[in-house]
């Protein structure tokens, strides 16, 4: 276990560092940042000054480890825009983002699980039909065209619920379906061929020749082992969650970091995307490391191979 | 011991039936293959059934209602947009940036991932173990925020767009093919081969990637749809396919500024890239079901003795659903 | 009254080939105690007959269109879920042919075999746990305490069939079903189980339905035998009768076709052509196409069961009463 | 031409969740094991589970290199072969696996699949393949059109005719027969195994013959070699290992193993215990703990392997 644990470890480590790098190249791939800090016209020597100040004039490796080593101090300079520290802009935006996953994430679970459990149990039904059709569409769902046509429905027409910024509880409905339609889709529709799966085989059959009552085949010794696959598909769910908070935090205009990582992408101020980038990131590897905990700890399997 | 390897309920029903096709031809997905074939056809002649062109507006029929609506007019079936451009038109020529996108993305995506896991697969050892590794974190990557910012700053662009994508893409092709390769690689045919003098080119060829080729299909076509909304949220996102071009990602970003006024700007082209990824799950799904290889019933044995960690994750990569916003 | 009387029991599959009678007018009677072998190839309808006896035919493809189940003259066709859940695991219990997948990998051994106890005969508790124990102990898997907590992947294929067979033995049964306990172990293995089974029987006093392809655990472990073919039962007798003096031509073949470790034979004869589809069964004896002493009435009518011998019955239009 | 193993090893390493460094454990599949076989006859290898007879399989194909010990064909060590010898050991060692669906391409035609092992060389042509793949057909009893046709739509036992078809194509000399009947009903077994002796007489084939069913593998065996936890523990002529067998783990499977008739019922040997993880093979004798007849050095020394009657060999303390 403890083995195990320190590999997941290493390999959530190597893919920040992944990251970090491809932020690193990318951003000084895409042309100097001298000349989006200066006007146009600013003399040689100022762009001297500069590029030594900011360390530009060192070879790229170099400044490679510097980058490396400042953010593992938690160093993410300052916003060209603003010239604030760029950490206070994270933690300021940090929050509403949290906020909506939280609540997106809950959504899809608490919808998705039974949800799929119940139309694998009644498969065939009106009901699984109708389950069915709910997932694919919300797998086929442009995210940012549901949340703007839920709010000409709900927003513009009805108006039942605002149509953007954050607030009351009646601000987070409508981002936190958007975001999380398309997890329960999906969510319902692995448990769904999970508990499927589960139902044919053998020790299911040997639970019902015990003469268990059908709940008890079904919640004990189905759940847990359906649910497996379920939670290892968690880890794709987070990739896809954060990049969609980016989208519903636009069309919503929900002040988390999405939204803040896309400001700074038309204002080109890189310190910030670069820094946003980065802490969505390790909030999804760490989600990423969790489930994977999670997994090792309902599969006894793996609990029991170190030990 | 011994006995049939088959399990004994229900009865045999051998021998199996010749044509696995035909009894499932009644049960073709139609609506999926009615909506992909419009689509095709409008991307093949979209200049002849695109009655405007799709970047020329004319201000004076700026914001014109589609045609059920008082103001709407035959000329513009769908109404126009903020600069007076023809809604429908637009969307049809869209529909050449959606498939050549996706085409092309998972042109460049498949062969590259298809060749490193078919290698990756067969030669197991180091080379397997390197390039999991690039998987694993190639997957872990939150590929939506990585392609927006890798195409904003490498500037936004048709080509750049595709680039990204394919990028990001691979991985996914890279680890089931390597998947199904270890499972075909376990079937005796393969080491019957060796036996025979083959060479390890020739069991890729012959045996490994023909078998591979379902597997490949259903990805490839479930891919189609994520690809698709991923290009679509770039565009809406602003660092898609430059405008003018009527990309539908673009569009919908277009009318967001309209949607107390006029809707069917972001509505229509939502319509159909919905239509559209639709459709293409539908046939995936489809696809999964029927092409599903033969060989999986042979071998579901082997699958099921060696189920552990890993197993769980092949079949959540097939789940893993189109998705791009 | 036997213990248990299967009268013409009929168990259909409604597939999209059309309709499949993997059980098709099946009989025989089980006495307290006694061991009944049902032997046949795959597809002969063996296991789908012991899945009808507790209703667990998979549905909905598969339906019990016909027969009485009398255990203990009740019948069990007649009876409702909740009363059928009464007689699984207490009174009929199974234990499946792989060990390897018939255990809940999730749930630790000591939940799963506790599970039948407390829900049949209410027991909770510590006293639960020292039955667990026993029981296990009762089919020799060592150091059972320590291995309450354990999961079935920390068990070898023989002990999991050992502790599958605690769990059918629990509540003390008056019926066990074993479908090809021992096909997927090794030889010694198996003997290994076979002969704790017949010790646990002895003990036990209930009655086995063993469920093989085997020749050889016929002969060793078996009071009766039935033959079955293409879902019905070709030949039943005692061990000794079918054996001795086998009067249906599949059972005849069979019995000469197979290679025997007591002896070697020069050459075996084979039973040619294929086992039957058995969604396209010929309108005759569906052994007509393989048999060797095929008569023209054999394609045309089923033949009826005839007793040849007391207890012995034979389902060919060969066979005739021996005369006393 | 003889095929020799001698003294062959092949020990697979265990690697934990992190491959770092040296594996420090082995699973000893195979652990010094010495079988020969001449031409024209039969030489069955029976065992159990772990028992390292798979893997003894794999060494005859070359599929695993072993890890030490040598395999030698016609006196030639395997590990020296040049290309022109691997090609002339592919042609002469064919292989015909247990099961009968996995070792069918199901994507290939029956002609690709039995014509795979008729490597196109200097003067061979396409029609000249076409001809051999037929006529190898017809030797196991398939019709000549069956080559134009997928392997699904053939049973079991046809499609162990085929495989037994390929293996013929080259006409090899031996052909190694892993499991040939076990995943057959049992009314076909015994078309498979007067096949395959039908064939061997036929054609002076020689077979390995692995298996764990010990009554198929007195039907075809001429010469025996019973292994246990990765280790032979006798050999001799079937006959006379199956009359009077010389250790007691081979008295006990043959004790286990069930005859045909009831009345042929006897007092049976019932081992003890569960087969042995070869990874952690026991100390001294690897049967010792399952052991019904042990001594006290079992448990310590090794057995040798030794000549106990002329042309009987075991490795047991007993002896």
């Amino acid at each position: 276990m403890a083995r195990y644990l320190a590999g997941r470890l290493a390999q959530t480590l190597l893919s920040m560092l992944v990251v970090i790098s491809i932020v690193f190249f990318l951003t000084r791939l895409s042309g100097n940042p001298i000349h989006l800090l200066l006007d146009v016209n600013a003399s040689e020597r100022d762009q001297e000054i500069l590029t030594r100040h900011l360390g530009l004039d060192r070879p790229l490796p170099v400044q490679y480890l510097i980058y490396v080593r400042n953010i593992c101090l938690g160093d993410f300079g300052t916003s060209i825009l603003t010239r604030r520290p760029v950490t206070e802009h994270i933690w300021e935006r940090l929050p509403a983002t949290a906020e909506l996953g939280f609540v997106a994430m809950a959504l899809s679970v608490l919808i998705g699980v039974p949800f799929g459990m119940y139309s694998a149990v009644r498969r065939g039904t009106a009901f699984d039909s109708g389950a069915r059709i709910f997932a694919v569409l919300g797998q086929s769902m442009p995210a940012f065209w549901l949340g703007l046509m839920l709010i000409l429905l709900f927003g513009v027409i009805l108006g039942i619920f605002p149509a953007g910024g954050r607030g009351g509880i009646e601000h987070i409905i409508l981002p936190a379906f958007t975001l999380g339609y398309f997890t329960s889709a999906a969510i319902l529709r692995l448990t769904r061929s999970a508990m499927l799966e589960v139902l044919g085989s053998d020790y299911i059959k040997f639970a019902r020749l015990k003469g268990l009552h059908e709940q008890v085949v079904l919640w004990k010794h189905g759940l847990k082992n359906a649910l497996l696959p379920v939670v290892t598909f968690a880890v794709m769910l987070f990739v896809q969650f954060l990049g969609g908070a980016v989208v519903t935090e636009t069309v919503f205009a929900w002040p988390g970091l999405g939204r803040l990582i896309l400001e700074s992408i038309t204002t080109r101020d890189y310190p910030i995307v670069q820094a946003g980038v980065l802490v969505l990131s390790a909030l999804y590897l760490t989600g990423n490391l969790c489930v994977d905990l999670l997994y090792s700890y309902l599969n006894p399997r793996i609990r029991r191979a170190g030990a | 011991m011994g006995g049939s390897g088959r399990p004994p309920s229900p009865p045999a029903l051998a021998p199996a039936p010749a044509q696995p096709w035909r009894g499932s031809l009644r049960r073709l997905p139609w609506f999926a293959g009615a909506v992909l074939a419009t689509l095709v056809f409008c991307a093949v002649f979209a200049p002849w059934l695109a009655s405007k062109d799709p970047t020329a507006g004319d201000i004076t029929t700026k914001l014109i209602p589609p045609i059920w609506m008082e103001r709407g007019t035959m000329e513009h079936p769908l109404g126009t947009d903020r600069f007076g451009r023809d809604i429908l038109s637009r969307i049809i020529h869209g529909s050449r940036i959606s498939l050549l996108v996706s085409i092309i993305a998972i042109g460049v995506a498949g062969t590259l991932g298809t060749a490193l896991g078919l290698i990756a697969g067969y030669r197991g050892g180091l080379t397997d173990t390197l390039l999991m590794r690039m998987t694993d974190i190639g997957l872990s990557l939150p590929t939506i925020l990585i392609a927006v910012v890798m195409v904003a700053v490498s500037e936004p662009s048709f080509r750049n767009v595709v680039l990204v994508i394919a990028l990001l893409l691979w991985p996914r092709f890279a680890r089931q093919i390597r998947g199904e390769t270890l499972a075909v690689k376990e079937q005796d045919f393969v080491a019957l081969a060796v036996v025979a003098g083959r060479s390890g080119t020739w069991i890729i060829a012959r045996h490994i990637f023909p078998n591979v080729v379902p597997t490949l299909l259903v990805i490839s076509t479930l891919q189609v749809g994520y690809v698709i909304l991923l290009e679509g949220t770039l565009g809406f996102l602003g660092v898609g396919v430059p405008p003018p071009n009527p990309a539908w990602g673009l569009m919908i970003a277009d009318g967001r500024g309209f949607l107390a006024t006029a809707w069917w700007i972001a509505l229509f082209p939502g319509l159909a890239m919905l239509l559209t990824v639709l459709a293409v799950n539908l046939m995936g799904d489809w696809l999964r079901d029927h092409l599903d290889p033969k060989l999986r019933q042979a071998g579901a044995r082997v699958t099921a003795a060696t189920a552990t960690t890993a197993a769980p994750i092949e079949p959540a990569i097939a789940e893993a659903p189109a998705r791009g916003d | 009254m036997p213990l248990l009387a299967v009268e013409d029991l009929k168990t259909y599959f409604f597939t999209r080939r059309g309709v499949v009678k993997a059980v098709d007018g099946v009989s025989f009677t089980l006495e307290a105690g006694e061991t009944l072998a049902l032997v046949g190839e795959s597809g002969s309808g063996k296991s789908v007959t012991c899945l009808s006896l507790v209703r667990l035919v998979p549905e909905p493809a598969g339906r019990i269109v016909g027969g009485r189940i009398l255990l203990d003259g009740d019948d069990l066709l007649a009876k409702n879920p909740r009363q059928m859940r009464r007689v699984r695991g207490k009174q009929i219990a199974m234990v499946l042919q792989d060990p390897m997948t018939s255990l809940n990998p999730g749930l630790t051994i000591g939940t799963q075999v506790g599970e039948v106890m407390r829900l049949h005969q209410g027991i909770r508790g510590r006293s639960l746990r020292e039955r667990v124990v026993d029981a296990l102990r009762r089919l020799r898997i060592s150091a059972a305490e320590s291995r309450l907590g354990q999961f079935p992947h920390q068990f070898s294929g023989g002990m999991r069939q050992r502790v599958s067979s605690a769990i059918a033995l629990s509540c003390a049964p008056r019926v066990l079903i074993a479908d090809e306990p021992t096909t997927s172990l090794d030889v010694t293995i198996q003997a290994q189980y076979l002969e704790l089974l017949k010790e646990v029987q002895a003990a036990a006093g209930v009655a086995v339905i063993l469920v093989t392809h085997d020749f050889g655990i016929v002969a060793a472990n078996a009071d009766r035998v039935a033959v079955m073919y293409a879902g019905r039962i070709v030949e039943m007798g005692t061990t000794l009768q079918v054996f001795n003096n086998p009067r249906h031509p599949y059972t005849q073949a069979l019995l000469r076709c197979l290679p025997d470790v007591d002896l070697k034979r020069e050459q075996l004869v084979e039973i040619g052509g294929q086992p039957p589809d058995l969604a396209a069964l010929p309108p005759g004896c569906p052994f007509a196409p393989r048999c060797s002493e095929r008569q023209p009435i054999c394609e045309r009518s089923l033949p009826p069961a005839v007793t040849v011998d007391a207890g012995h019955t034979a389902a060919c239009f060969l066979a005739v009463a021996t005369p006393a | 031409m003889i095929l020799e193993a001698v003294d062959l090893k092949k020990y697979f390493p265990v690697t934990g969740a992190l491959a770092l460094g040296r594996a420090q454990t082995w699973i000893r599949a195979v652990d010094g094991v010495s079988v020969q076989v001449g031409e024209g006859e039969t030489l069955g290898i029976v065992g159990e589970s772990g028992s390292g007879k798979t893997t003894l399989a794999k060494l005859f194909l070359l599929l695993e290199r072993p890890t030490a010990g040598s395999l030698r064909f016609d006196g030639k060590d395997v590990a020296t072969f040049g290309r022109a010898d691997v090609r002339r050991y592919r042609r002469s060692v064919q292989a015909v696996f247990q099961d009968p669906f996995s070792s069918l391409d199901p994507r290939m035609r029956v002609e690709q699949i039995v014509g795979e092992p008729l490597i196109p060389e200097n003067g061979v042509t396409r029609a000249m393949v076409r001809d051999r793949v037929r006529e190898s057909l017809e030797l196991v009893g398939l019709r000549r059109d069956s080559a134009s046709l997928y392997p699904h739509e053939f049973s079991g036992g046809q499609r162990q005719r085929i495989a037994i078809a390929r293996a013929l194509v080259t006409t090899p000399k031996f052909i190694l027969l892993d499991e040939p009947v076990s995943a057959l009903d049992v009314s076909i077994r015994a078309q498979i195994l007067n096949l395959l002796k039908r064939l061997q007489d036929q054609l002076g084939l020689a077979y390995i013959m692995i298996s764990h069913d010990l009554a198929a593998a007195r039907y075809l065996a001429t010469r025996l070699a019973v292994m246990y936890c990765g280790k032979l523990v006798e050999t001799g002529a079937c006959e006379a290992v199956y009359t009077e067998p010389l250790h007691p783990y081979t008295e006990a499977l043959l004790s286990a193993a069930l005859p045909l008739h009831p009345s042929a019922r006897r007092q049976r040997i019932i081992l003890k215990g569960e087969i042995p993880n070869p990874t952690n093979p026991p100390s001294g004798c690897r049967f010792h703990p399952r052991c019904h007849r042990v001594l006290a050095e079992c448990s310590s020394v090794e057995p040798a392997w030794r000549e106990v009657k002329p042309g009987r060999f075991a490795a047991c303390h007993l002896h």
